[in-house]
């Protein structure tokens, strides 16, 4: 995935509220990327005024080359876990790329030529863990799964790096079960 | 939660629209009418804790709702200590 | 004490501003935002009389959502914005809303002299032992041995008693409080308001969403509940021995005297220029 | 007539008196204090107020909120104090709030030199606080230019809404010269617009066709939002780039939309000049004794006395030094205008004459520069 | 190997800890206080001391005062606190302690919006305190390089006596990288140096060979006097122009002497470039991306990426674009770094490219102007 | 109690610096300098182990001539300054001399911090109730009604009461005697320095230069005169009632309490930090 | 008297210590200068740190026409009542020009082509009316005496105006004692 | 007063010489032995008022010097209050 043929990069934008924990799991799609896939990434974030809540996004980009401009320009993936974070972000994905949105929060896309994957996210998360925080692991999952963006590998070593001790398995509950409907997915489709 | 632009600013609502707002029933000696602004609530859940008659009860979404209307003393605990002005408890002679 | 006749607070707030506020869900910033606006209510101040002006921090946000004469002004310098604002319209109420780092960290001097000076105006410390706007380091009036992002290891700095100072320094009116005692804070800062002089109102309130969640002080409920029991009446605390007291927020009116204030003062010095001429 | 013996500071008291500044807050400091002093005596009899506050951020503090509450304000320092200033005049700019800044140049850097003069702060009147924003300064060389000039600043201050630095220097500050004070009746005063419009149609930030929105005083009826923070024309904060970006646009557009008011200088003999001396503040003194002396000797020398040196004349200067050969700077700094002027006419063109140890620059040292020397 | 994904801002406090930086006193403010956080984490666990000050003007002073007592020291802070320390900055350059001051720019004037990216404050760091002064100011724009030009700026501050200011922005200072932690026993540092003479024969200020004095710390033994007057060579105030003159030169000279070792870039095909594009920090990464694209349609276009932004590395310009047609200077302000390019190249060469509302330059707005649209 | 050795001041002051010393004739601000090497003397310190910081000011001017590690720092910031010395250089006795505008006035918040962060440093205080250096503006100190350069119709301000906010602010030790009791000030400043903790000596002196001839005092004797005949002890000024106490300058030790250290307890931050290391 | 043939001025430098009155001399010299002689006057000074005392100086420059440079190029009159200010100053009187000593105050005069005149001006100031701060004004006598640098009658003026309530009278007596000297000089002369 | 150059720094002596230095005379019982370092007084005139024992008095140009030296009861009030340490009173046994 590219956007440009010249460099070789694949950008992805996580966006929700604050709280949602969406700057965390981009850190941790980052580290599996830079770390356990031994290629390079940036990740960069946005938030609201001072250091509290409120909507934030974070952005990943990875590629084997050197990463110049560290923000999406123009996104392989967008996972958007609010309707407000959708609308602002939905019209920046590249053709044929990906929308995954928690379809309980978010209702529609505008967005056309892109591959709309809708999951109940947090539902999913609640069900696999008991615990609406390990939505953004749900969400790497599904969006790993889909997108290959690093290897499963990477994306299960990172995320048991950053999981308070004791909640590793809880965790990998969370990303399992993020993969599993992305198979799921893909087997429909 | 976090301050935007002001286009959402526009889109508020001067006062905003009672949500959960029951007329308490007169029988046993309810003292206030309370009503709740669901639009302004964040759910804290301060005025359920603290009611002293247990007045108000927490939704399945974590919103509280007047659940014993007629427990209400009009002591105001509520009112005077919800962050988000977000409850407003009238006496009832 | 319950007031009768319920306040209608949108009377008082912006209707163009969007709700609900910014602060995090149960912070208590809101509270003394209520407990101002019933104040100002019983008082019966004109809205186009009343100025608030605040510094920077979550709790410099309190005005922008009051429907007065409001600004947010820069870190720590609320006070002396407030003086030059009161001097050139002395017919506007001033009050200044700030956060102890606000008031206390850089806005210490500022607050120093506007109770030396005894300009009436009157000030709103919401003291939540933390810098809660940049994420929770730790303030002027964080405990001892309290965690924030800045004291990893527990904080060494003792706390800045606010009201002592506000006393030594010589403002009129100084008075503390807790956001669990809104009612009384509805008295304290009425009787503030209406001071004629420098008033200081100390409202102890909380931040759960940094200083409560590194120092495991549970949520807001627990935050809340907690004010209730770690504080006392001056009269109870006159009871306790130092060590006990020194564990308490002791609420109360920590000095209420009557001195000449500036502006009344100032007078003076136009009338002996205007002799002079 | 009333001619007095005055020095450039007591000028930029009578000055703010007479533009109507009716409120003054400040801290002492060498060798700005006469403008304090002078303020502090006779604000009471105008019917003004004086106020020592306890430093200089809290001056330029108090000097703001007076703004808003509606009285003309001012405040005068020097190097240190400026510095301490600096991150209120962003506030004011940010804000729109009009108050007039005196800065008395001493040697610098840091406590340097007090009593020493210098023109070491003319890049840091521009460049001092944080982020992209518009200014005004003025440089007067005259003690009557401290009066006029501060009238300026006033008016622009009002005009435009926005702060102006009266940005003079230790010289003029402490020289005196025959004065003639004007009656103030007869002085020209911008003052505050009416607001045509009620309190819910106000817009504080609002677009007009002027760039620049009628300021509200607090306590008049209009309850509005003040705040540093990126805000929309109702004064309240915004992240939304379609509200950040036409304030931008605006307050930056509000100042060079105006240039031809703004800017201000005196040009002598430029046409045919071959060598072209630019200069400001005390050493324009300087400057034109040593022309006058080159041109007793018929060299061809032209002369520009920047009074508005931010925004910076360019056209002006672009056009006087178009057919001169050389432009000589002469300045008591290392070269800090000298950077500007060379940026408008090349590098090359552009010999600098500084001193930067508290005394003036001299005559003869600019005569050197003119005869390449 | 120690690989990390770390963002700037904490590369930036690894970095000072591998220079040997002991001391930390500073202010909260975003978009710095994670150096803050991350210090106060590992200072005491690597022997040396944080304290969070009262404000700003506290914190640099203190910083500066550990720096007199031995210990290396930083602050960190964004645009209001950087406009607090101004004083200090210039008090630091007039007494030649070394000590490094962090500015993380986020976007102006005034509160601005505290979370948003900028690169406002690139003049304010020259010229932001008052008076004639060197400073030296780094731009990284890695995360490499936080950790690098962190080392760099310890190093420089202590080799020739002086403030150095780290001066990144937003994006660097919260973009997380892949970063190789190196084993601090490896990383270079200049220590300050030993005094080869005794009590009486100690001159803080002194004419050396290399225009720096060595610097003796407060408790060492040597009793001497620092102020920020101008002083003589005992560090006692004088007004005597035959020490105030050579003070001046003295500490302009230590800077440009050494402009070899100081100034940092890096060049990217510039030779037979027709177009050259000249940028820092975070707009460096829109510019590489913008240059690649660029040539990938066999464009001519270079790339100078400037490190040391004070001094400015102007023969390196001035080579780098001698045969430039059109140099693009892409920046997050309203155009400040290209006033000096503008200055070294011409202006008429320049074309800028400017966004001033808390986003960064993007790669697009870059190819625009380099294909002259 | 007068010393029985006579003290060599000259073993303490530079031999390479201008004498006589800056200040006008008989300025006070040189009584307290030949006081302050006496209880330095008296203490036996190494040289080399105290550092004298001061502000900007006449005041500011003493450490040029003291023959210790000595640093004339920015108007109103010594303290900061002073604290960051302290902690890189824990074994230096630090020292720091200000004038009352410079401590109180554009200092007066890094007192505040100084004291609530009860640093072991002693902090002089020189209060001739006016700005001296700058030719006698009015500072926090000048008392009611007096006259200055920018109060010519008289002073409106307050009195900022420097001791009692020091111990309301957390100073270990507080003191307070004037140029005239020099003596006293010998004993206040050794107690001072042997304090382990934050200490203030407020030395009241005169300007007459500007405060004297502003306010017709007469000269540097009358003025010393003054203080003698205007300020009492503690068991004196007990003896008084309010009006009385407040119209004289009461000497004595208004506070000296026992309580953590800072640097201390910085320890335990170390500590802590090499644990969880 | 002008120090250079194209431009009129005339430069005079008045030199001493603090508390010598050397500031307030210039001020009532330019003051009589441009107001009660109609001409043009320009005064600038120097003096120690900050407010107070130590060496002080006032430069004064009168001409007929408009005055650019304020500072003394080339001075045609040089008051020196220290040994110190004479030092300073002495080797910058042009050709012909004055210097104008106290002898009680000031030794040896470096200077040559010079007119050196040496009077004991404060003890004249005791003399002629008990106060030794009439100094300055005696030195004003004795200057405008020998150089007509403004004329009597503005010099009068400017000392009254001056001169604190009460204390003209003596203030005339000084500036008179300080024209007699000159007179002597030139008679002598 | 005021602070110059260096230059005059260097040339300034360690120690200021005693210019009126009188050994007292032992009979009438005087107990210090009073120096005054004529270059360093300023002639504030201090000393001489406050002196106990009127010791010193003012010579015409307004600067002490000792006048009755045996009347000294080493009371040290000159030396603790010069503010130019330009007295020092030695004790004699
Ligand atoms: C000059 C300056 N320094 C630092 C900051 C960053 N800052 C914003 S709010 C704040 C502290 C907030 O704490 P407090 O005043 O207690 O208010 P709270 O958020 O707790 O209500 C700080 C340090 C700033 N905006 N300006
Ligand atoms: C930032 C700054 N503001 C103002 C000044 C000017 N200034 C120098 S000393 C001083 C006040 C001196 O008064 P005080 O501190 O009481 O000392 P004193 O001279 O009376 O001993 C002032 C205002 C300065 N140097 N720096
Ligand atoms: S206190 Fe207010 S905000 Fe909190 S739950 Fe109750 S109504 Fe909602
Ligand atoms: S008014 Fe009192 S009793 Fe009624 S709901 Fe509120 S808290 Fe409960
Ligand atoms: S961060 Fe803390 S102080 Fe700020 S709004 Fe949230 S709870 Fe309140
Ligand atoms: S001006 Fe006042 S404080 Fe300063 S030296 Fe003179 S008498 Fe002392
Ligand atoms: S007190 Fe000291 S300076 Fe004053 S007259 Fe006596 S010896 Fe001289
Ligand atoms: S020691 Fe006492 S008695 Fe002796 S001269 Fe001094 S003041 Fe007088
Ligand atoms: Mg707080
Ligand atoms: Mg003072």
């Amino acid at each position: 995935m590219s956007n440009n043929k010249s460099i070789d990069r694949t950008e992805i934008r996580l966006a929700g509220e604050g709280g949602q924990g969406m700057i965390l799991a981009g850190i941790i799609l980052g580290e599996a990327a830079a770390i356990y896939d031994s290629k390079n990434a940036t990740q960069t974030q946005s938030y609201g005024p001072e250091a509290r809540g409120g909507a934030s996004r974070a952005e990943v980009v990875i590629s084997n080359g050197e990463i110049d401009h560290p923000e999406v320009i123009n996104a392989d993936a967008l996972v958007a876990l609010s309707q407000e974070a959708c609308d602002k972000y939905a019209g920046n994905v590249r053709r044929d790329g990906w929308i995954i949105v928690d379809d309980e929060k978010v209702g529609r896309v505008l967005a056309s030529h892109v591959k709309i994957v809708r999951f109940p996210i947090m539902r999913m998360a609640v069900e696999a863990t008991g615990k609406a925080i390990t939505t953004n692991v749900v969400a790497l999952g599904v969006l790993v799964g889909l997108t290959n963006a690093v290897s499963r590998e990477a994306i299960e070593k990172a995320v048991v790096k950053r999981a308070p001790k004791g909640t590793e398995e809880m965790n990998m509950k969370a990303l399992a079960a993020g993969f599993e409907a992305a198979q799921d997915y893909i087997g429909r489709g | 939660m976090t301050e935007t632009g002001s286009a959402e600013n526009q889109a508020a609502q001067p006062v905003a629209p009672g949500t959960v707002s029951e007329t308490p029933a007169k029988k046993k000696g309810p003292r206030g009418k309370v009503t709740v602004f669901g639009t302004w609530c964040k759910g804290c859940g301060i005025c359920v804790a603290f009611c002293p008659t247990g007045v108000l009860s927490l939704d399945e979404n974590g919103h509280p709702y007047v659940e014993f209307a007629e427990k209400c003393s009009a002591c105001h605990w509520c009112d005077t200590h919800c962050p988000d002005l977000a409850i407003i408890v009238e006496p009832i002679e | 004490m319950a007031h009768e006749e319920p306040i209608n607070y949108y009377e008082y707030l912006r209707p163009n501003k969007k709700y609900p506020n910014v602060w995090c869900s149960g912070c208590g910033i809101g509270v003394v935002m209520g407990s101002l606006i019933r104040a100002i209510d019983r008082i019966g101040l004109d809205k186009n009389d009343v100025a608030v002006v605040s510094g920077i921090g979550c709790t410099g946000r309190m005005p922008v959502y009051m429907d007065f004469n409001t600004m947010h002004t820069t870190h720590g310098r609320a006070l002396a914005f407030a003086t030059g604002l009161k001097i050139s319209r002395p017919k506007l109420h001033v009050i200044v809303v700030m956060g102890d780092g606000d008031a206390m960290a850089i806005g210490g001097n500022h607050f120093l002299h506007a109770c030396r000076r005894n300009i009436d105006m009157t000030a709103i410390v919401v003291n939540n032992w933390i810098y809660g706007m940049t994420g929770g380091q730790y303030s002027p009036t964080t405990p001892l041995n309290a965690r924030a992002t800045t004291a990893p290891y527990g904080n060494v700095e003792q706390a800045m008693p606010i009201c002592e100072v506000a006393a030594a320094a010589g403002a009129s009116y100084v008075a503390r409080t807790t956001v669990y005692h809104a009612t009384e804070m509805d008295k304290f800062l009425e009787a503030a308001i209406r001071k004629h002089g420098f008033s200081v109102v100390e409202t102890v309130s909380y931040c759960h969403t940094t200083f409560g969640r590194l120092n495991k002080r549970g949520g807001v409920v627990d935050m809340m509940r907690w004010l209730k029991d770690n504080s006392v009446g001056q009269i109870a605390a006159q009871k306790l021995d130092e060590e006990e007291k020194a564990a308490k927020i002791v609420r109360g009116v920590v000095c209420d005297v009557e001195k000449p204030e500036y502006l009344d003062l100032y007078q003076q010095v136009i009338d002996r220029a205007m002799e002079a001429k | 007539m009333d001619i007095r013996f005055i020095q450039g500071n007591d000028a930029i008291a009578w000055g703010a008196l007479a533009a109507g500044c009716r409120f003054f807050g400040g801290y002492p400091i060498t060798p700005s204090t006469e403008v304090a002093e002078l303020m502090a005596r006779e604000l009471p009899r105008h019917g003004g107020k004086f106020i020592q506050m306890e430093d200089e951020i809290a001056s330029l503090a108090a000097v703001i909120g007076a703004s808003v509450g509606g009285l003309k304000s001012m405040t005068a320092t020097s190097g240190p104090g400026f510095s301490l200033m600096q991150e209120h005049i962003g506030y004011a700019a940010m804000t729109e709030v009009p108050c007039v800044i005196v800065n008395v140049q001493r040697l610098g850097p840091s406590t340097g030199q007090p009593t020493a003069a210098s023109q070491g702060d003319v890049m840091q009147a521009r460049w001092g606080t944080h982020g992209d924003h518009p200014i005004i300064a003025l440089c007067p060389y005259t003690v009557k230019q401290c009066f006029d000039l501060t009238v300026a600043a006033f008016n622009m201050s009002e005009k435009y809404r926005t702060p102006v630095i009266l940005l003079t220097d230790e010289v003029i500050g402490h020289m005196r010269e025959k004065f003639e004070m004007p009656d103030f009746a007869t002085v020209e005063r911008v003052e505050r617009p009416h607001i045509p419009v009620p309190h819910e149609w106000y817009r504080p930030y609002g677009d007009t066709p002027s760039d620049v929105p009628p300021m509200a005083n607090f306590g008049d009826g209009y309850r509005y939002h003040i705040t540093g923070l990126f805000h929309d024309d109702k004064g309240y904060p915004t992240q939304r780039l379609d509200e950040v970006d036409p304030w931008i646009d605006r307050v930056h557009r509000k100042i060079e939309r105006n240039l031809e008011d703004i800017l201000l200088w005196d040009e002598d003999e430029v046409e045919d000049a071959n060598t072209v001396v630019v200069t400001y503040g005390a050493s324009v003194r300087s400057a034109r004794h040593a022309v006058k002396l080159a041109r007793a000797h018929r060299a061809k020398v032209g002369l520009i006395a920047i009074k508005t040196i931010w925004p910076f004349p360019v056209e002006a200067v672009e056009r006087a030094t178009a057919h001169a050969r050389r432009v000589v700077v002469p300045e008591m700094n290392l070269g800090q205008l000298a950077l500007e002027v060379e940026r408008v006419v090349g590098r090359r063109k552009v010999t600098r004459v500084n001193i930067a140890n508290g005394e003036m620059v001299t005559p003869q040292m600019i005569l050197d520069a003119i005869e390449g020397k």
